[in-house]
């Protein structure tokens, strides 16, 4: 067996267990529920940001048409959000093929600038339309009892196991895709897009496919995250600080474009915010936010490939001594 | 015509204000060996970026087999059966030797069969002990080669090679040469840029001349040496010499 | 005659907008880097304006220079500490290191400048001259002047002084500068502490009738990089026209939309200048 | 009195904030220990969810300040006396700007610090978010948000001690006709203009449908993006608009935009602002004599009850904000249910806030002298007020029975 695989499952099996220790509708667990959904989050966004290396600062948009969706309907018409995830699903993998169009030939700066836009102007479209989103006053879902058809849990442990099936499964998305042929030719695309094209790599239609996958996986995150907070605004799933910048942070300090790098990012970030919130906030308004600001610079300081960039390379290192 | 493999006609490029190519017109047969040669700046790597379509064509016609392809884009074109090599070496840096091959593999396999298509290919160009290397780790003559393997894992009907036997020394040169020659008896056209003279003498059946990004003359490698204008535009002193 | 009120009105906005951008600009221009943090430049200068009046009494027009030079200190020291580690960088960690510069900059005014939100008083703050039916807001026209000033003596820092003429082959090739002696590092550090320099001036100008609070910055962020993106990433008379661009924009759809879409109909101008000509509507231009 | 340059009397919260340096520590490192909070005696712990950073935070700040005060005193009196004295230990903390921090950290304050009630969280979409959690726990969350949705959802553990946005918008309005009618005016066209926020199209929905019923028309009815920019083409509307009176919501800094840009272009209609940017100090240290007869709706104000807002403006050298007295009062009416219901259990608390009526302490400074609940958890004393900025001073001017001075109209 792989030691990734090895690695995998003892971090699966922990998961699953550790909720038993915890209180069940406590703090910590729904710590841990938060990180990881983001880390789900991140792991989409890799699909776009770490295999095609396309820095996506809108990825709001996708989450924010996931969450909107499935509560619409819920709110209007009382379908399932399961059933509002999937439409949410492809609302948003049909919004990143019509994103795709416009960005398709942007690199680096002017690509992340370009798909920033695209993130507010959903904001600014949920903000100005109140007859179907609620408008800047946001939405809730309705309460209801307990029931996995709902999707609707009073204790926190369910969502903790929904969010890491959610992880496990978007990872697994992840590791094939990049496994695969798919993969291969994003990797070309992300190294050399003219070398690829001349070696036969529809540059265009793999960026498409990568965002296509990447922003319905995220539409689907952000039914599960509307499920699992009841309310939300506009600000909130379609924001750029609160979403869009987030997820990338994360898989960016982690370690762009490899599978355990927004689950590590994830693990350090969202934790290293509660962690600041909790001791310092009481303390002196901004402090908190002073020392998580500092931390994040100094980690892309000193490692600016993310932190599981050393243990990449260790690894790679050891891949080729035994190859040869 | 029919027996042209490639076939181009009154193929112009221009950038902005510059006319990069003007009215060239050459055709290959079918597995021809053919020379493009030129001084610097004559616009010989703008006519393989033109003709693999990574350039827009201003005007003019390439035919690859028959069909037109002038305006496809690049994957079209290498699905067609043309692909190129990159004269500054555009390989995937960060990715091994054998991945790097893998991509164009994948062009007309899937993963499993295009693993060993690639692997077969590095081969064949002398690279089978290093295929785990990470390609930015290779010396420039064996990222040439790699290449050479990419190009040539894609399947092509037709191939330029710009500048593979730069930096090469005489054994190594002599190696690519007789390798040229065998993808040749495997049926392949091949295009060659380079500037070693010798190695265009010996290698090709025939040799196409640009200057200032038109055609001054065409002809067998013999009738090239003694044209005129092509000793006075090009070859003069370097091939005397 | 509302037609030409509005497009006035979006001359004079347009004129600041250019100016608090065109340090961003500038920073992209020389050093390849789109700084996140700019407008937290903007927040700075416009404490440092609102201080040189609270205490000191200097109208902010005035305290508009020190603005420039506080913050022109600071700016080449965060260069010299921060952004000169991450040049060879990918991009994304470049574009985060500002993304946290943003933060601890925001938090630091929070715990420094408490939340409050902060206003100067000026004898001109409610004038405007009338010319017939035409109102021009004098604390428009001023920071409108002061920002075509800025922007003329930016001008001529850079065609005409060494200085800009070593940025400006910096900017190009730093290798290239460095073996004509130029320092590069150096030039780096200035074109930094001018570009936030630039911006914290034009903070500074705008206090006469906007509110400074730590996170202003936020309202300004995509608005600078709107500005830019219209004019075209790194080039500094863009900005000049960027800033034009989204003032007079802001300002006509007005008339025709509701001001809630005011953002809407920029956001996908931005997006329609990106795809169709990325290098902006000045483009080569520098 | 000590003198403390530092405005939130760090006395009263250096326990806290190692007590919660120390239970995060230890949740971290082991789960089990936290739980042992649950078994901890002695003060009672009530949290405070306030935005203390981010766009709010000087909201968040100022509400602290009056949570503080009230807290202060009641330790001063000698704490919960049905209780044997127990102080009130404040656990505060950052909600930011983000709901989703807002619901977290309340979920942290219940589970970590076993608070028995929640106070804030200033901004309707946290103190919504929030809700949710606690609803959820069954713990009690005392609010001053305005928006309609606090109350309106069926909450049992919600309670809002002043008066929603569409009676405050309604109010806005009739307040307004009354006044400029006693002034000989009738108030028949008039303009909105507010910042597209919850506060803002709640405020301005109350103010739309009151001006249907009673027949006002109006002529100007616009919306704007929260941080906006430049407010010239809002005003340049509002001039060909014909208006006899603008009804602006916005925060500080549109407030202070907007009135400058009207004075600029010499537009001299009454403003009545919704509150938000326009009953706060800062207002009139921005515009000095500009504000000078700016109305505003507000949900409750320091001069009713100026005996126990003057130990405000003593130790913060201005008056004590609306926010800032709201806030006082959800502690003091807490307060008082934990003294009637006889212990600081979260369940008794909140079927005791539901039946109760609180006349006791700082509820005295709300209209009506008390605050009493009903059901949905509505403060149903709660009436706005019409505040005018008169010389340096912020005050009452209607409804007429509250009023300190006569409002000043002119049209």
């Amino acid at each position: 067996m792989r030691p990734s695989l090895v690695l995998a499952a003892v971090a699966l099996t922990v998961a699953a267990l550790l909720p038993l220790t915890l209180d069940p509708a406590g703090y910590l667990i729904r710590v841990l529920t938060v990180t990881l959904l983001f880390a789900a989050m991140s792991q989409a966004w890799n699909i776009v940001g770490g295999l095609a290396n396309q820095m996506s600062l809108g990825h709001a948009a996708f989450f924010g048409i996931g969450a909107y969706t499935s509560t619409i309907l819920l709110v209007n018409y009382g379908l399932s959000p399961w059933i509002g995830m999937l439409a949410g699903a492809a609302l948003g993998a049909a919004f990143a093929a019509l994103v795709s169009v416009p960005t398709m030939g942007l690199r680096g700066h002017y690509f992340a600038l370009a798909t920033l836009a695209f993130g507010e102007v959903m904001r600014v479209i949920a903000n100005s339309w109140p007859s179907l989103t609620g408008g800047p006053a946001g939405i809730s879902v309705p309460f209801a009892p307990d029931s996995l058809l709902m999707l609707q849990f009073k204790s926190t442990l369910p969502y903790y196991y929904l969010m890491l099936a959610a992880l496990v499964l978007v990872t697994a998305v992840f590791v094939v895709t990049k496994a695969g042929a798919l993969g291969y030719r994003l990797r070309a695309v992300k190294e050399n897009p003219d070398a690829a094209e001349v070696v036969g790599v529809d540059t265009a239609r793999v960026k498409t496919i990568a965002a296509v996958m990447s922003g319905g996986i995220m539409a689907a995150l952000g039914t599960a995250y509307a499920q699992f907070t009841f309310f939300f605004d506009p600000e909130t799933v379609f924001g750029l600080g609160p979403i869009s910048i987030r997820v990338a942070l994360i898989a960016i300090l982690g370690g762009i474009g490899t599978a355990a790098g927004p689950i590590v990012g994830a693990f350090v970030i969202i934790p290293l915010e509660e962690l600041a919130n909790s001791w310092l906030s009481a303390g002196t308004a901004g402090l908190s936010q002073l020392v998580y600001g500092i931390l994040l610079m100094l980690i892309i300081l000193v490692q600016p490939r993310g932190l599981v960039a050393p243990v990449e390379a260790l690894a790679a290192r050891w891949r080729t001594r035994r190859a040869r | 015509m029919t027996d042209a493999v490639l076939a181009v006609a009154n193929l112009s490029k221009q950038f902005g204000g510059l006319q990069a190519l003007r009215d060239v017109s050459f055709t290959v047969a079918a597995g021809e060996i053919l020379g493009l040669i030129g001084p610097n700046g004559a616009g010989k790597t703008t006519l393989f970026n033109t003709l693999v379509g990574i350039h827009k064509v201003s005007a003019g016609s390439i035919r690859l087999e028959g069909r037109e392809i002038a305006g496809r884009k690049p994957h079209r074109i290498a699905a067609l059966g043309l692909t190129k090599t990159f004269q500054n070496v555009a390989l995937f840096m960060d990715m091994s030797v054998l991945d790097n091959v893998l991509v164009g593999a994948l062009l007309r396999q899937d993963l499993r069969s295009a693993r060993v298509t690639a692997a077969a290919c590095l081969d064949r160009v002398g690279l089978g002990a290093v295929l785990h290397k990470r390609a930015g780790d290779l010396s420039f003559p064996e990222r040439a080669r790699v290449e050479l393997a990419r190009a040539l894992a894609t399947g092509p009907r037709v191939i330029l090679l710009d500048e593979v036997m730069a930096a090469l020394n005489a054994v190594e040169m002599d190696a690519i040469m007789g390798l040229i020659r065998s993808l040749r008896a495997d049926g392949l056209t091949i295009i060659v840029v380079e500037h070693h003279m010798r190695a265009i003498m010996t290698l090709c059946d025939r040799i196409v001349v640009l200057n200032f990004g038109q055609k001054i003359a065409e002809g067998s490698p013999a009738a090239i040496a003694r044209d005129p204008q092509v000793v006075r535009a090009y070859l003069g002193r370097e091939y005397q010499a | 005659m509302v037609v030409i009120q509005a497009l006035v009105d979006g001359i004079l906005i347009g004129g600041v907008y250019a100016v608090v951008s065109i340090g961003l600009t500038l920073v992209f221009g020389v050093m390849g880097i789109v700084n996140f943090a700019q407008a937290e430049f903007l927040m700075l200068g416009m404490f440092v304006g609102y201080l040189a009046w609270a205490w000191l009494g200097l109208d902010p027009l005035i305290g508009s220079v020190i603005a420039f030079a506080v913050v022109f200190a600071l700016g080449c020291v965060v260069q010299h500490t921060l952004i000169r580690r991450v040049l060879r960088a990918p991009p994304v960690a470049q574009i985060f290191l500002t993304v946290g510069l943003l933060i601890v900059i925001e938090n630091a005014a929070l715990l420094g400048f408490g939340s409050q939100f902060r206003s100067v008083t000026t004898p001109y703050q409610t004038s405007a001259l009338r010319l017939g039916d035409l109102f021009i807001s004098v604390p428009y026209l001023a920071a409108f002047l002061m920002s075509v000033v800025s922007g003329l003596a930016l001008w001529l820092f850079m065609n005409r002084s060494w200085y800009g003429r070593a940025m400006r082959a910096t900017a190009q090739d730093g290798m290239a500068a460095s073996l004509m002696g130029i320092d590069a590092d150096r030039m780096r550090r200035i074109a930094f502490g001018l570009g936030v320099g630039l911006t914290a001036f034009g903070g500074a100008v705008i206090l006469p009738y906007f509110t400074v609070h730590p996170t202003v910055g936020a309202q300004f962020v995509v608005l600078m990089f709107t500005v830019v993106v219209l004019g075209g990433l790194g080039s500094v008379a863009g900005a000049i026209v960027g800033g034009q661009a989204v003032g007079i924009i802001q300002s006509l759809s007005a008339m025709a939309f509701p001001v809630q879409l005011q953002n809407l109909v920029l956001f996908l101008v931005f997006i329609t200048v990106l795809a169709l000509r990325p290098q902006g509507l000045v483009g080569g231009a520098r | 009195m000590d003198k403390r340059s530092d405005h939130r009397g760090p006395r009263l919260l250096r326990p806290t904030r190692r007590a919660a340096l120390q239970l995060g520590g230890a949740a971290v490192a082991m789960p089990f220990i936290a739980r042992l909070a649950y078994a901890q005696k002695g003060p009672v712990n009530v949290g405070v969810v306030l935005p203390l950073s981010g766009a709010n935070a000087q909201f968040g700040v100022n509400s602290l300040r009056g949570i503080e005060l009230a807290a202060e005193q009641i330790n001063k009196a000698g704490g919960i006396k049905a209780l044997g004295g127990a102080p009130i230990n404040l656990v505060v903390a950052d909600s930011t700007s983000t709901p989703t921090t807002a619901a977290t950290v309340g979920q942290r304050l219940i589970t970590q610090n076993s608070v028995v009630a929640i106070l804030g969280a200033y901004a309707s979409s946290l103190s919504i978010a929030l809700s949710e959690v606690t609803e959820r726990r069954d713990i009690p969350l005392l609010t001053m948000s305005f928006s309609d949705q606090i109350t309106s959802r069926g909450f049992k553990n919600i309670f809002q001690v002043v008066a929603k946005a569409s009676t405050l918008g309604r109010a806005q309005l009739t307040e307004t006709a009354e006044i400029a009618k006693d002034a000989g005016q009738t108030l028949q066209r008039v303009a909105i203009m507010y910042e597209d926020t919850a506060y803002g199209t709640s405020q301005a929905a109350g103010i739309r449908e009151t001006a249907k019923q009673t027949g006002i028309t109006i002529v100007m009815d616009e919306a704007y993006p929260l941080g906006i920019t430049d407010v010239t083409p809002l005003i340049n509307k509002l001039r060909g608009a014909d208006a006899q009176a603008v009804f602006p919501a916005s925060y500080l800094n549109d407030g202070l935009q907007i009135i400058r840009s009207m004075r600029q272009q010499r537009i001299g209609i009454p403003v009545i602002g919704g509150a938000g940017g326009y009953i706060i100090p800062d207002f009139k240290q921005g515009l000095g004599e500009f504000a000078e007869g700016v109305l505003s709706i507000a949900p409750g104000s320091h001069d009713l009850a100026p005996e126990l807002t003057a130990e405000f403006r003593q130790r913060h050298g201005y008056f004590m904000t609306h926010e800032a007295l709201e806030h006082a009062v959800c502690l003091s009416v807490l307060v008082q249910a934990i003294e009637t219901s006889g212990k600081a259990d979260p369940a008794a608390i909140r079927d005791t806030l539901h039946t109760t009526r609180f006349d006791q302490g700082w509820a005295k400074a709300m209209t009506g002298g008390a605050v009493k609940f009903d059901q949905t958890g509505l403060n149903t004393l709660s009436e706005p007020l019409m505040v005018q900025w008169q010389g340096d001073d912020l005050v009452t001017v209607g409804p007429s029975k509250y009023a300190k001075k006569k409002p000043i109209w002119t049209a």
